[in-house]
């Protein structure tokens, strides 16, 4: 596999929401990513029972489908894309996501036809493999995904998506002990490696199909530290420390477009700006509107360079104003509306400064994923070819060393102490893969379930 | 200098107009009768103009008959329905053509010296504690003019209220309009109370914090979206069609 | 009662989000409204069931205020206002309403003492005259409703406000049919005129206490015609008569700042870009976050001269993220953080721009609401002040005007139709109120429950 | 000129460091024993060092016996617990602490020869279905390391496994967590066979999908928010108190 040696765009300043260096353009319109314009993208969520029978679901389905289109043609909105993130029964019966995608892309060519409202549809099969309980290449889950990215593909998915699992086992070992070393073997080393086995099996699918391969994200992993270290006022996981598995998730999400995705990327990537700055992809953002699925700390910040810009995932239900997915459609709507009129008026650079500002300060995590630090991290990764582990260290290594030297970035002396020691240990590690791995293998045996043939040991 | 809005020409990448994109085409009413005297009062109708109907209905019930004027206010209101379904018409000229149809139904019927006979009873409401009761009005107010009899309880109402008013009817249909989480509850009870009485109908319940889901987790309960669809739930009811069809009918049922 | 004659600002240029010509403090802090900066309101409303007996209820409360302050904390927001629109149950019983605000007051009081969190609580009581059933100054209603305007001042309340319900009974009526004539008799004169009774003694209960009346909304009237309006799909109400109708709203709610209110106005009168141009007091607009509550077709252009930003009104209960009260505390905390950033960098004027070039020609209501078009709207009230009938008329044939003057607002045939229709049947009503009243009068004598005496006709 | 955030110094009108303002004095552990031997053992607990613990603790328990080892690993854990109480320890310090006591327990086990009588037994899981399992590891850390045996079955567990593995290890508590609304309803079908097994013990349910509301509207029934919930949460069970009155403690309950 090739790696990333050089960065897509010359500076940060280069950078900015709704263009990208490799537009991607999907479904009906077709709707055209990178090339200008934000376009929204809800993710609506079955509620429980719902999936009870085919039926059942299928009907879930319709109506979430429906409101979403419905409320872009009530408000004006030009065009919708719309993600399925899959639940477990429809990855596991390839038939019903099969039924169930063939059935949305018929109510959105019926929206396109009446309306010329445009619109997308991406299929994200559940990555069900669990680490630490199966086989990572030789499971019934993984015969599932691969079913289900195909039924999908086949029947109305114009982009195929997921979050994988690798290294998941070791990483939940070494996140609860701010462990920089389990870190970025798990992260890393083990991701990556499942990545770049995965991937071109994804590729292949969506290219026999002829869609698009969209990404994957570092969910897994870089969200279960952001979210972990939470709020202000949360004790679980330093910030900062989440802030340097982020760096790690960088370096490990470039694998999927390495393998040949071309982006849109999975919206709860918030390693994505720096993906961008490598790779030029467009990319997809969740901030402000995901606050249906979880709190964070920079929620206008990730909009700086964002060409689809989601709201995670919403749970349908009834609210004052209509269901749950009429009223993040509409938020969405309204978002993208925003940033489109300001490229229009030709103040995208500073809406770009206005949303940097609100959040750049804010917390590490913000800090980093700011046009310009996303820049320098993505230097860093591409600097170091020689293996996914070294990339995955230069990039914590990297972002260390920015938030240590921007004096405007306060933290405790906590969070201070946290980065120094995390800081240090990273800097102790070996020079080279093959040491790392050796050392990681013997150490995360104690990991349970931790099996390194699922990675090809 | 500050750009503005007023540098723009180009808004579709920011909003696109679809009402202008799917605008029906402006289209005349058609004609209900070749008999010019009918006409004008089916005109009077579809222009929701009262004086129009009132002159021309006058005219009509001393050369035609008041039947005959009956039945031809009624296919203009057939007609203002049509407008309404292709977008022509908005809300309000429907209101005024029943305004206007009323006009003429009431003389019509002081000729004729009696009521005429109606399609069907339908008691309606807004519940127990509500007092959003326009779109209870317009409901009221179309399905009045497809020529049924309205019990119009009007906002608040308690669930006894509704049920003595259906048996005292002998009412097809029961409706019920709730705009807050907090009322809409009643609906149920007033079923179970129906149920108690040994009053099989129908109760249809309808507005904003209503959902379809709710109201098809009750026996009796029958969702509608539209105020537009209550004349053809009445003549459903009406003529004799059992809760459990009707939902079948209107309702996504799983 | 004074009426206003002049603008407060000399042009709509003057005019931006966070400075208001008359700026007010509240609550904890204090909260600076107007003082350069926007702050955040959420509006919680508890879950049906709830209101069953007293304890329950305060629970209810309890744990919505919790969600909202802690949320605040735990994302570092700086501020937010609390807004209680009674429930039946709370203005009915002026003790249930004490209890529930003097816990709030405590509640808020322990994030001040602890985190700094500036906060302030306003107690809406809600209208419970039904212009068609009750008289609207003589009954059970009205007592119930200033026992607790007290009740809740004397415990916790910093801003007291009210939508008000005069003239609702002809309105609904007029709006059914397009009739120009009673919308303008139902907002501009009755309502007028019921608000010039009640007003004085809110502002009176206020002072005595010492805290802010803060305003009153046409949304009894304006935001039915304009829900009814809706979006691009619906054939309710002509958006063009809708628009109509909220020029008159604007006239209408002068009033409450006529009698003493100082604002923070009330966040669901869209009329209040008009009545900032007018007054100079702060205001308080629900936008893009509001669509838990409903749809609109200008979110983004409201908060153009906004100074309190809301969501209106949403239902307590569980999403992935938490509770909805978090979701949206979280979602206005961003909106704000944005506005400010702009602010502090000096690019309030560009987001102000940006905003505008969302929706001012997505629909007429934006439209009009634009600070240009208010700022024209303002003045044509102002230079009318010989009656409340005169002004509203003016509103009236102003926005008119305006729609009618710009060829980018485009217009359906049939919304063009119906303003002109409109225009035409203003233009032709008496010159003066006494022959307007007379004539109204007699037509709305047919309205059903129209009571006369209500008004002290 | 482009302005950026670099221009800015005041963020005060945008956001607050909370963290920063409320930020605990740092702190050192307090010392649990004066004796250097023993208070070399709660260092290394308190600091989470592994080898620390196992060098002090093969030395004490030569000189001083197992019993007091165990004591003083105890000791130092209650003193880890407070720092976190007070924010002076975050979650990770806490594993490592947990980790580092146990080196030392299996140690003083070990020299006893048998097993240290545990306070009570805890039945832990993630809930059918579901395979978000990092906050029930938390929890089953922390409650560990206070001295309970915890039965962790992992995640994904069917219902009747969990309640066989209560009745087959005498529990004082079942715990299972879930972060999916879709899993979350079998904990109400584990409450269900516990009693249909005649085991009367509570449940106590956590996660985030999982909210007190849902969790206290069926039997036994008992709603955690935060890990650092679970140890006494256990004892509380352990202790023989019912589930109605540990969900008078712990929940909000109207
Ligand atoms: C207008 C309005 C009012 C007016 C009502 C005037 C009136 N006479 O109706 C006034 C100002 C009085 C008012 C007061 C209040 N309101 Co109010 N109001 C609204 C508003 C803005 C519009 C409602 C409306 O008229 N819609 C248009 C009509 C046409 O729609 P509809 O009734 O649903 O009818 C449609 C269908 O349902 C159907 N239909 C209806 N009935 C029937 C019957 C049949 C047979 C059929 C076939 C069809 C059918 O046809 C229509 C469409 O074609 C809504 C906002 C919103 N988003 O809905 C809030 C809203 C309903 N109000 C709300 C609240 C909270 C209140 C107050 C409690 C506020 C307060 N704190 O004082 C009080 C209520 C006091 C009380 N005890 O009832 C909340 C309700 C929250 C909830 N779900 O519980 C809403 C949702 C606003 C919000 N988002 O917070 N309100
Ligand atoms: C990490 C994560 C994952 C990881 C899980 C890895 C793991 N081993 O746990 C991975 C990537 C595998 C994953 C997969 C999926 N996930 Co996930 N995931 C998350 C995420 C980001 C964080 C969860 C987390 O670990 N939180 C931190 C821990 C510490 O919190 P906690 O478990 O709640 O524990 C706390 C308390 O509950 C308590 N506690 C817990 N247990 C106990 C026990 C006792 C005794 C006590 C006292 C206390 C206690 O203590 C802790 C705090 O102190 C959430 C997002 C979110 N906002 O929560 C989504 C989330 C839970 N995931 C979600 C979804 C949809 C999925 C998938 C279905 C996605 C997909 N389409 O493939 C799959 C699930 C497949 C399956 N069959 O289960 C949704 C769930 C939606 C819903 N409510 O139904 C969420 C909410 C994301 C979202 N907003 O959409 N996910
Ligand atoms: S945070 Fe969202 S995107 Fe990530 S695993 Fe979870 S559900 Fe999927
Ligand atoms: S729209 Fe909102 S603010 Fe207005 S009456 Fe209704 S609830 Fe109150
Ligand atoms: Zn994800
Ligand atoms: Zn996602
Ligand atoms: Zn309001």
């Amino acid at each position: 596999m090739p790696k990333y040696t050089s960065m897509a765009y010359g500076s940060w300043e280069e950078m900015i929401f709704g263009t990208a260096k490799h537009p991607v353009s999907i479904g009906f319109g077709p709707v055209e990513l990178g090339k200008k314009h934000v376009h929204p993208q809800i993710v609506p969520h079955p509620r429980p029972g719902s999936e009870a029978t085919k039926a059942k679901i299928l009907k879930e389905y319709q109506r979430m489908t429906e409101d979403a289109l419905s409320h872009c043609a009530a408000l004006g909105f030009p065009s919708i894309v719309i993600e399925f993130e899959h639940i477990y029964q429809m990855t596991s019966q390839p038939e019903w996501a099969a039924a169930i995608f063939t059935q949305a892309k018929a109510q959105m060519k019926e929206y396109y036809d009446k309306y010329g409202l445009k619109s997308a549809l991406i299929s994200t099969v559940a990555d069900l493999r669990k680490p630490d309980m199966v086989n990572m290449r030789k499971c019934q889950e993984i015969d599932w995904m691969l079913e289900t990215f195909d039924s999908t593909a086949a029947n109305g998915a114009d982009v195929l998506s997921i979050e994988t699992m690798g290294g998941k086992e070791v990483f939940d070992y070494a996140i609860q002990r701010n462990d920089m070393k389990g870190i970025i073997f798990g992260i890393g080393v083990l991701s990556s490696i499942d990545m770049a086995w995965l991937w071109p099996q994804i590729v292949a699918i969506a290219e026999k199909h002829g869609i698009t391969p969209g990404g994957d994200t570092d969910c897994a992993r870089g969200n279960t530290a952001m979210f972990m270290a939470g709020g202000f006022t949360a004790t679980d996981v330093p910030h900062t420390v989440a802030a340097l598995a982020r760096g790690c998730s960088a370096a490990r999400s470039l694998v999927a477009y390495e393998c040949g995705a071309t982006g849109p990327t999975k919206d709860c990537a918030y390693e994505d700006p720096i993906i961008k700055a490598i790779t030029g992809v467009p990319i997809t953002m969740e901030g402000v509107a995901s606050a249906c699925a979880h709190a964070e700390l920079q929620s206008n910040l990730v909009a700086a360079v964002v060409d689809l810009w989601s709201n995670e995932a919403v749970e349908y239900h009834d609210m004052f104003g209509g269901s749950s997915v009429e009223v993040f459609t509409e938020i969405l709507g309204y978002n993208v509306a925003q940033m489109n009129a300001a490229i229009e008026l030709g103040y995208a650079k500073e809406l770009q400064a206005i949303n940097v500002a609100s959040d750049k300060y804010r917390d590490v995590h913000g800090f980093m994923l700011s046009p310009d630090n996303s820049y320098e991290i993505g230097k860093a990764i591409v600097a170091n070819v020689d293996s996914y582990y070294l990339r995955a260290k230069a990039a914590v290594l990297k972002t260390a060393e920015l938030i240590d030297a921007d004096s405007k970035m306060l933290l405790t002396d906590f969070e201070k102490d946290a980065l120094a020691k995390a800081r240090a240990d990273v800097e102790a590690l070996p020079d080279n893969e093959a040491d790392f791995v050796d050392m990681c293998l013997s150490e995360y045996s104690k990991v349970p379930g931790f099996d390194p043939t699922s990675y090809g040991f | 200098m500050q750009k503005t809005v007023n540098d723009l020409t180009n808004f579709d990448p920011i909003f696109i107009r679809y009402d202008i994109k799917i605008a029906p085409k402006k289209r005349d009413a058609a004609d209900v009768s070749t008999d010019p005297a009918l006409q004008a009062i089916a005109k009077g109708v579809v222009e929701g103009d009262e004086d129009m109907v009132a002159e021309a209905s006058k005219a009509a019930i001393a050369s035609k008959g008041p039947q005959t004027v009956i039945d031809t206010l009624i296919l203009g209101m057939a007609e203002v329905s049509k407008l309404w379904d292709d977008g022509v018409y908005y809300l309000p000229q429907v209101i005024l053509s029943s305004d206007a149809l009323m006009v003429g139904l009431n003389m019509a019927e002081e000729a004729l010296g009696s009521a005429v006979v109606k399609r069907g009873t339908v008691v309606m409401h807004c519940a127990h504690g509500d007092i959003h009761d326009i779109g209870k009005n317009v409901a009221a107010a179309l399905i009045r003019a497809n020529g049924y009899k309205v019990i119009d309880l009007g906002s608040d109402v308690p669930e006894e209220t509704v049920v003595q008013a259906a048996k005292d009817n002998k009412a097809d249909l029961v409706t019920g309009t709730a705009l807050m989480t907090t009322t809409m509850s009643a609906f149920h009870r007033v079923a179970e109370l129906l149920t108690q009485e040994g009053i099989n109908i129908p109760v249809v319940a309808s507005g904003g914090a209503v959902s379809e889901e709710w109201v098809t987790s009750w026996d009796r309960g029958v969702y509608a979206t539209f105020a537009k669809q209550g004349p053809e739930m009445a003549g459903d009811a009406a003529a004799g069609m059992s809760w459990e069809d009707m939902r079948a009918k209107w309702n996504l049922v799983v």
